[in-house]
């Protein structure tokens, strides 16, 4: 009980001395920060979903870019909270379709299939704006500063944190694993297969939406082929899976790592960063097979060992 | 006009497939999902590029040798990077996130050598870049050729991997690696073989492709999502599901394009993809089996 | 100009990913080229008429957005450096902007086409516009079809394709009213997505609709399919017109050295003493030659800085000042911006002979007469 | 009495196919049946159906009355129909405890909290696996795991529990050992529907015997009556079987 | 003598499956392994296979040669042939395919087709169902799969983990009367069966695994009035009057 409370004020520290970063960061500091509470969100999120059930998606970025793609339509006709509530609105709609339509599928053609349609609604998009609108390449003019928008992620992050946190206490968690393992058992068990996949999707979708419509604003011009960049959906796989999918915290401390070494590369090598970066990509699938989370625990637990001896 | 857009789908489906025999080797039969699969068809583009524009070697040559380096290359990636991951992995899925892992390292070092090897700029040159024609439809004579080679490859190897027992042998360990060994089948020698056959097909589909795409260092991503798609509809390791996929997304583009709106071609390539996979889950001909 | 040993240049350009080949033709080597130029010369001059030598920071975006972003508040937050050049392409700038005004840098917008450019000049007051909007482009370009049609050279029917991206679309949606203006029928209007890679269909359409004109609102390597594409099939209109990459080098060899008489965006005086030496210059230090439309205005804008620099100091609100209102030699010409923006630019191209040279604003300083009916595919 | 489960010209096809073929019959509360037949005679198939993994091309499989041909297993789990598989199904990565969980989580009763835990606990010992709670089912020898396959069956405190050759395997003493669990969960008045090929176990447990043959029904009744008929002696049995 | 097996150890993390076993057998002999579930039997066979590794300080000589430190298509190719447990067919593959991959030694080759038309007449089942994809065909049809595609591959030593299990009793006999076939043809058979009195009644000799321990050996008819055996393996407290 004690160590719960404990654990529960240290969160609430860290929570603090995080929204107080934009007193003491610079600017260079606070962009970083927004990039990763932004992918924190981002990979926490995916592996919600795609952690326990083993579904690798690549549609990330068809939901953060329709997060992002929403805001920069109504962001000059409706007020900012009203234009969150409709990209999510959209972002879980169509997470619902993609789930239910999805559900016979697994593995590999899960991921092909997600990633197609991440590239469909990009064309599809595309195709509306150029026929019906008339417009393609749309302007974000919101009033907002580094900070402002570094404290609407930092929120979403932590909910998104708090939110996989409670998925793990309740019995969803729970089947979540069970379909991951065996989707026979666990439908013989008495999980209600598709009620829970499709849940847990919209879920997800909706944080990712959110995640693309707060970090928007940064961008100032928005195009189809700017936001629906399939990198985002890769790179939030790849750092789930560096930190360890299917724990709380590994998505998250998959993100940090990885953001720094991306800040060191494109600093230092800004001519080879492509050479460099996957260098350490392959690296690190040798060196931390099971993520960094798990490599940090097994460390850990001989350090307590040794001192132990 | 519809022999017309019957035939340029074709021979632009043609393209597709060849794009994606080799992957469908490398994912379907050794379960490497090969992300930097484009990069080497790039690669060899490049190849066939240097060769024809400073030796003036005909791309058809370079298509002799092209292959043989991607051979070789692919099996010592495979020994090298692929082969400790197999040994290690648990389970298929451990198997398919670590080389989904890997490939894509591979792609940026790849893709990196390019950029600073030959700068980030569009390459092109023309090779058979004439009409040709056929029931009347003007066609380029390189894409015919591509698409004769494609079809002619992916037919070979279709027949090779379901009717003789070197292809029945490929398909035991692509379906169950565990008990390949039980007949006496050395998984790994076999899953070798494949990854590197697979290499030869991208560097050939590399060559073929370079004489009538433009294509630029950064420009393998594209190549290597059209082929998971083709090999997907196609069914994971079936080389004539992945031809008649390959044709099959040509056509549909081509049609779209000619009587409904270009803007939409590639919209219609996915939803058929997407359509196609919820019909069929395991793709359009199922996996590996005859 | 008190202790400081250098002067500071940052930039962030798209080294890896999609954007790399725009950024690489176009951005970089000019980067380079001028860097190198101003050091070979012993360093930038201040109004003292002492010089510093250029330290270079500089950082790839690789193709995203964010990236973009971020690295400009590297930039200006942790580098602090003196100078930041703009990034390549028409979103990029529009992300960077806000920022470059935040902290207070001019922006030198270079490869950035939009029709809002008046007004984000007047929302950021250190930007600066320099390659014209869509409108620009596509009302050039029907001047040119209108004179044509009415010499009798070409008929008043156009086939029309364009990008699906913000590019594509500004030039059509302007190019559409513009040429029925001019009393043009557009007999052929499609737009086609990014990333298509087979022209078949679509030029086998524009062939059968009849036009004499035929316009491409592309980016390569569309451009360049288009065109190989129209090559196979036989496909000899009168007019034959490109968007991104017509004016690229490598153009001649993607058209098998059949570039006589193709249009495109862009266009240079390729009469120009001052060119001629800028591209032979480029050839020699890049390595290859730039090409015929935004490098020379990336340059321009380079040398407009460093001469802003040379007038005023490493003030930047003093060298925004200087920017706008000053007038420059450049190797465009004498060059003066009205209201933050390059306006005096070369709107269309035609290959002739070795050169793209310009052929509208017609009339212009350094403009050519388009040649028509373009010569047939070998 | 009326019938607990009631089975009504169920039949499978696949492709072309007959796997059952109208099957029909009748299990009490509190019975147990053997389900016989030879190799490929549809036994899982008709397993398959009832659990609702497969649902049937035509027919009524009814619960308590119920109707219930057509719904998801899931569904099926919760109305109270549980059951093991003939070749075994762990779930690999969770403990032999959470193993048990799961279906006290979902099953028919849905428990909660740290109820959870002792239903699971409590099966566990049931089939004598108590002690090996923390142990990765991996780690399980093949009996074990059937073991916990069985737990895991009764972890959803099921009114029908199906079992699909649970006993095979195991050596005779083992043997024992199993009948005797199976005999006690069937008096504590669980209904039964067992698929075995083993004789000396069938002739232990079930009173009555159903047996298949291509997917038809070829006879019911009282185990020695079955087990004594000429058409199961030829199609199942064999000469070499002596009764 | 043809496979000399001497202080075998096998290891899982630190776990001791088996430990220390010595045994051997002659050309042309059948044992049977007899054992409680869990005491190392499956493990022994691996590690003949070349499937687990062996603890050092193990030997498993064939003729004389090493064989640990093989890879299993190595040991394959001597002759050693294995139907291990949960059998290992290609499940996505039909019949007729498995069978050719059984031919895929190259020791095999020779004669393919009349192994396979012996293979068919042995299981009249698998020649109706030549082209149909085992996965989708009955557990014990899969047996005949896996034993048929064994049988295909030309084995000198047959290792058989629990050949029976799932079969109906009509099959089992069949079976055994085949296994008495093939070991009449002079092939070794090394068997994990718990179909103890079936198993006893084909074996030469038996050897008694507990615990990972050898702990006794003898011939069949030996181990058969053995009392210890009678109460563990032939039916136990059920059957006590045979003692
Ligand atoms: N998914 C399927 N597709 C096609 N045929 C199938 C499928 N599932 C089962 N069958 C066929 O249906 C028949 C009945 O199979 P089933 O598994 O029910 O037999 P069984 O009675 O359980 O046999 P055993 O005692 O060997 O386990 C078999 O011939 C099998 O090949
Ligand atoms: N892969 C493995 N990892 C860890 N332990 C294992 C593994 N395989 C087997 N064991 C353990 O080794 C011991 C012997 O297992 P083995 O499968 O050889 O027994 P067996 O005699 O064949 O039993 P059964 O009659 O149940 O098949 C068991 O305690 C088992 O838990
Ligand atoms: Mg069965
Ligand atoms: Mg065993």
């Amino acid at each position: 009980m004690t160590r719960t409370v404990l654990f529960a004020i240290a969160i609430l520290a860290g929570l603090a001395i995080l929204a107080l970063a934009p007193a003491f960061l610079g600017e260079y500091g606070l962009g970083f920060m927004v990039s990763l509470m932004s992918y924190v969100t981002l990979a926490t999120a995916w592996a919600m979903f795609s952690g326990p059930t083993r579904y690798i998606s690549l549609a990330t970025v068809a939901f953060f870019g329709i997060g992002a793609y929403t805001v920069a339509v109504f962001n000059e006709t409706l007020p900012y909270p009203f234009v969150l509530i409709v990209a999510i609105s959209i972002g879980a709609l169509l997470a619902t379709f993609v789930g239910f339509a999805t559900l016979r599928l697994a593995g590999v053609y899960f991921v092909i299939f997600s990633f197609g349609l991440a590239e469909l609604v990009r064309q599809l998009i595309t195709w509306f704006e150029v026929n019906i609108t008339g417009t393609l390449g749309r302007y974000i003019f919101l009033p907002f500063e580094t900070r402002h928008i570094y404290w609407q992620l930092l929120a979403l992050a932590a909910v998104t944190i708090g939110i996989g946190f409670w998925i793990r206490q309740t019995r969803l968690g729970l089947a979540l694993k069970v379909i991951g393992d065996d989707e026979l058992v666990a439908a013989h068990s008495g999980i209600a297969l598709a009620r829970t996949k499709v849940l847990l999707f919209v879920l997800s979708a909706s944080l990712m939406t959110l995640a693309g419509a707060i970090q928007s604003p940064r961008w100032v011009y928005i195009e189809p082929a700017i936001v629906f960049n399939p990198t985002i959906s890769f790179l939030t796989v790849i750092m789930a899976l560096l930190g360890g999918a299917t724990r709380l915290w590994g998505p998250a401390l998959g993100v940090i790592p990885l953001m720094i070494l991306f800040e060191w590369l494109s600093a230092s090598f800004p001519d080879h960063f492509s050479i460099f970066l996957g260098a350490m990509f392959i690296l690190i699938v040798f060196l931390l097979p099971k993520g960094v989370l798990s490599a940090v625990e097994t460390r850990l637990a001989r350090l307590k060992r040794e001192a132990n001896a | 006009m519809l022999i017309s857009t019957l035939m340029f789908g074709l021979v632009l489906g043609g393209t597709y497939a060849l794009v994606a025999l080799g992957l469908s080797m490398q994912y379907g039969i050794s379960r490497i999902m090969n992300l930097a699969h484009g990069e080497f068809m790039i690669a060899a583009a490049f190849c066939a590029y240097v060769l024809f524009d400073f030796a003036g070697l005909s791309p058809l040559v370079t298509l002799l040798i092209a292959p043989l380096i991607g051979f070789g290359l692919s099996w010592l990636i495979y020994t090298v990077m692929m082969h400790p991951l197999v040994k290690r992995a648990a389970n298929r899925g451990q198997l398919e996130a670590d080389s989904i892992l890997a490939t894509f390292g591979l792609l940026f070092i790849l893709q990196g050598i390019m950029l600073v090897v030959f700068g980030s700029d569009f390459t092109s040159y023309s090779y058979l870049n004439i009409p040709i024609d056929i029931f009347g439809v003007t066609i380029a004579v390189s894409r015919v050729v591509a698409f004769g080679l494609s079809l002619f490859l992916g037919l070979v190897l279709y027949v090779l991997i379901t009717r003789s027992r070197w292809g029945a042998t490929l398909r035991a360990v692509a379906l169950s690696p565990a008990s390949a060994p039980l007949v006496g089948i050395q998984v790994d020698k076999v899953a070798r073989q494949a990854f590197a056959i697979g290499g030869a097909l991208a560097a050939s589909g590399g060559v073929l492709v370079s004489m009538f795409v433009t294509f630029s260092a950064t420009g393998g991503v594209v190549f290597t999502m059209k082929a998971l798609i083709v090999v997907i509809m196609g069914g994971v390791g079936n080389l004539l599901g992945a031809l008649i996929a390959g044709l099959a997304l040509g056509v549909i583009e081509t049609f779209v394009t000619s009587y409904f709106d270009p803007g939409l071609s590639l919209a219609s390539t996915y939803l058929l993809f997407i359509i196609v996979l919820l019909w069929r889950p395991q793709g359009l001909f199922g996996s590996v089996r005859s | 100009a008190d202790d400081r040993s250098s002067i500071k240049i940052g930039y962030a350009v798209s080294k890896s990913g999609g954007n790399a080949t725009g950024a690489g033709i176009t951005t970089i080597p000019n980067y380079e080229l001028w860097v190198k130029d101003v050091n070979a010369a012993g360093g930038l001059e201040l109004p003292d008429g002492s010089r510093l030598p250029l330290e270079v920071i500089e950082y790839d975006d690789r193709s995203q957005t964010e990236e973009v972003v971020r690295a400009i508040q590297r930039l200006g937050a942790k580098d602090k450096v003196d100078f930041i050049l703009p990034p390549w392409g028409t979103g990029f700038n529009l992300a960077v902007a806000p920022l470059m005004d935040k902290f207070g840098y001019p922006h030198l917008a270079v490869t950035a086409v939009t029709d809002k450019a008046p007004e984000f000049a007047k929302r950021w007051n250190k930007s600066f516009w320099f390659l014209g909007g869509g409108v620009d482009y596509a009302e050039a370009l029907s001047e040119v079809l209108s004179a044509a049609q009415e010499e009798g050279q070409i008929n008043n029917k156009v086939a029309m394709i364009s990008v699906a991206d913000g590019f594509g679309i500004d030039l059509v949606n302007a190019a559409r009213p513009a040429l029925e203006d001019k009393g043009f029928d557009l007999a052929y209007d499609v737009t086609y997505p990014l990333g298509t890679s087979d022209f078949a269909a679509i030029v086998n359409d524009a062939k059968n609709s009849g036009a004499d004109s035929f316009i491409a609102f592309s980016y390569p390597p569309g451009t360049f399919g288009v065109t190989k594409q129209a090559q196979v099939a036989g496909y000899n209109p009168k007019v034959f017109y490109t968007g991104v990459g017509g004016a690229f080098p490598v153009f001649k060899k993607i058209s098998g050295g059949q570039q006589e008489g193709v249009m495109g965006i862009g266009g240079v005086q390729s009469d120009s003493k001052a060119i001629q030496a800028y591209f032979a210059h480029h050839t020699e230090e890049i390595g290859n030659p730039p090409d015929s439309w935004a490098s020379a205005v990336t340059y321009s804008s380079l040398q407009m800085l460093q001469e802003a620099i040379r007038r005023v100091g490493l003030d930047r609100d003093a060298v925004a000042k200087e920017l706008s209102t000053g007038e420059f030699d450049t190797i465009m010409g004498k060059v003066k911006l009205e209201d933050n923006q390059l306006r005096t630019l070369w709107w269309a191209g035609q290959w002739q002979g070795d050169n793209f040279s310009a052929i509208a604003p017609a009339g212009g300083t350094g403009t050519v007469a388009p040649v028509i009916p373009k010569p047939a595919w070998k | 009495m009326t019938a607990l489960l009631k089975l009504a010209d169920v039949s499978k096809r696949f492709d072309g196919l007959v796997a059952v073929n109208q099957m029909k019959f009748d299990i009490k509360k509190g019975e147990i049946v053997g389900l016989l037949g030879p190799n490929g005679s549809g036994k899982t198939t008709l397993i398959n159906l009832i659990s609702g993994a497969l649902s049937p091309s035509q027919g009524s499989i009814c619960i308590n009355g119920k109707n219930i041909a057509g719904k998801r297993a899931d569904q099926i789990a919760r109305a109270g129909v549980a059951r093991t598989f003939q070749l075994v199904r762990i779930l690999p990565s969770m403990t032999v405890l959470e193993n048990a969980r799961v279906p006290a989580a979902f099953g028919a009763k849905a428990h909660r909290g740290s109820e959870i835990d002792r239903i699971a606990l409590t099966h566990l010992k049931k089939v004598g696996l108590g002690d090996k709670a923390d142990m990765m089912p991996g780690e399980l020898t093949y009996i074990d795991q059937k073991r916990l396959e069985l737990a895991r069956a009764l972890a959803a405190e099921p009114e029908v529990l199906l079992l699909d050759e649970w006993l095979a395997g195991l050596n005779p003493s083992e043997l024992q050992d199993g009948i005797a669990l199976i005999k006690e969960l069937q008096s504590t008045g669980l209904t039964i529907l067992l698929v075995e090929h083993i004789m000396e176990a069938v002739r232990a447990l079930c009173p009555r015997c159903v047996v298949m043959n291509a997917g038809t029904l070829i006879a019911d009744g009282p185990t020695n009556e079955v087990l004594a008929n000429p058409d199961v002696v030829a199609a199942y049995l064999g000469d070499e079987y002596d009764a | 003598m043809m496979l000399d097996i001497r202080n075998l150890s096998i290891r899982y993390g630190a776990h001791l499956a088996l430990d220390n076993a010595t045994l051997n057998t002659r050309k042309g002999e059948t044992l049977a392994i007899l054992g409680a579930n869990g005491a190392g039997k499956s493990s022994l066979l691996k590690a003949i296979a070349g499937i687990v590794p062996a603890a050092p300080g193990s030997s498993v000589k064939l003729d004389g040669e090493e064989l640990l430190g093989l890879q299993p298509h190595e040991i394959v190719e001597r002759g050693v042939i294995a139907v291990p447990e949960g059998r290992g067919v290609f499940g996505a593959m039909s019949v007729e395919e498995n069978l050719l991959l059984g031919a895929n030694p190259k020791r095999a080759r020779q004669g393919e087709l009349t192994r396979k038309s012996e293979v068919y007449d042995l299981f009249p089942r698998l020649a109706e169902r030549r082209a149909q994809l085992v996965q989708t065909m009955s557990g014990g049809e899969q047996q005949m799969v896996a034993m048929g595609r064994a049988l295909m591959s030309r084995p000198d030593l047959l290792l058989l983990d629990e050949p029976s299990l799932g079969l109906a009793p009509i099959v089992i006999g069949q079976m055994f009367k085949t296994l008495k076939r093939i070991k009449d043809a002079g092939l070794s058979i090394l068997m994990v069966e718990q179909n103890v009195s079936a198993s006893l009644k084909l074996a030469d000799r038996g050897y008694l695994v507990e615990a990972g321990r050898i702990v006794g050996t003898g011939t069949a008819s030996e181990l058969k009035s053995n009392d210890a055996v009678q109460r563990a393996f032939l039916g136990g407290p059920a059957a006590p009057a045979l003692s």
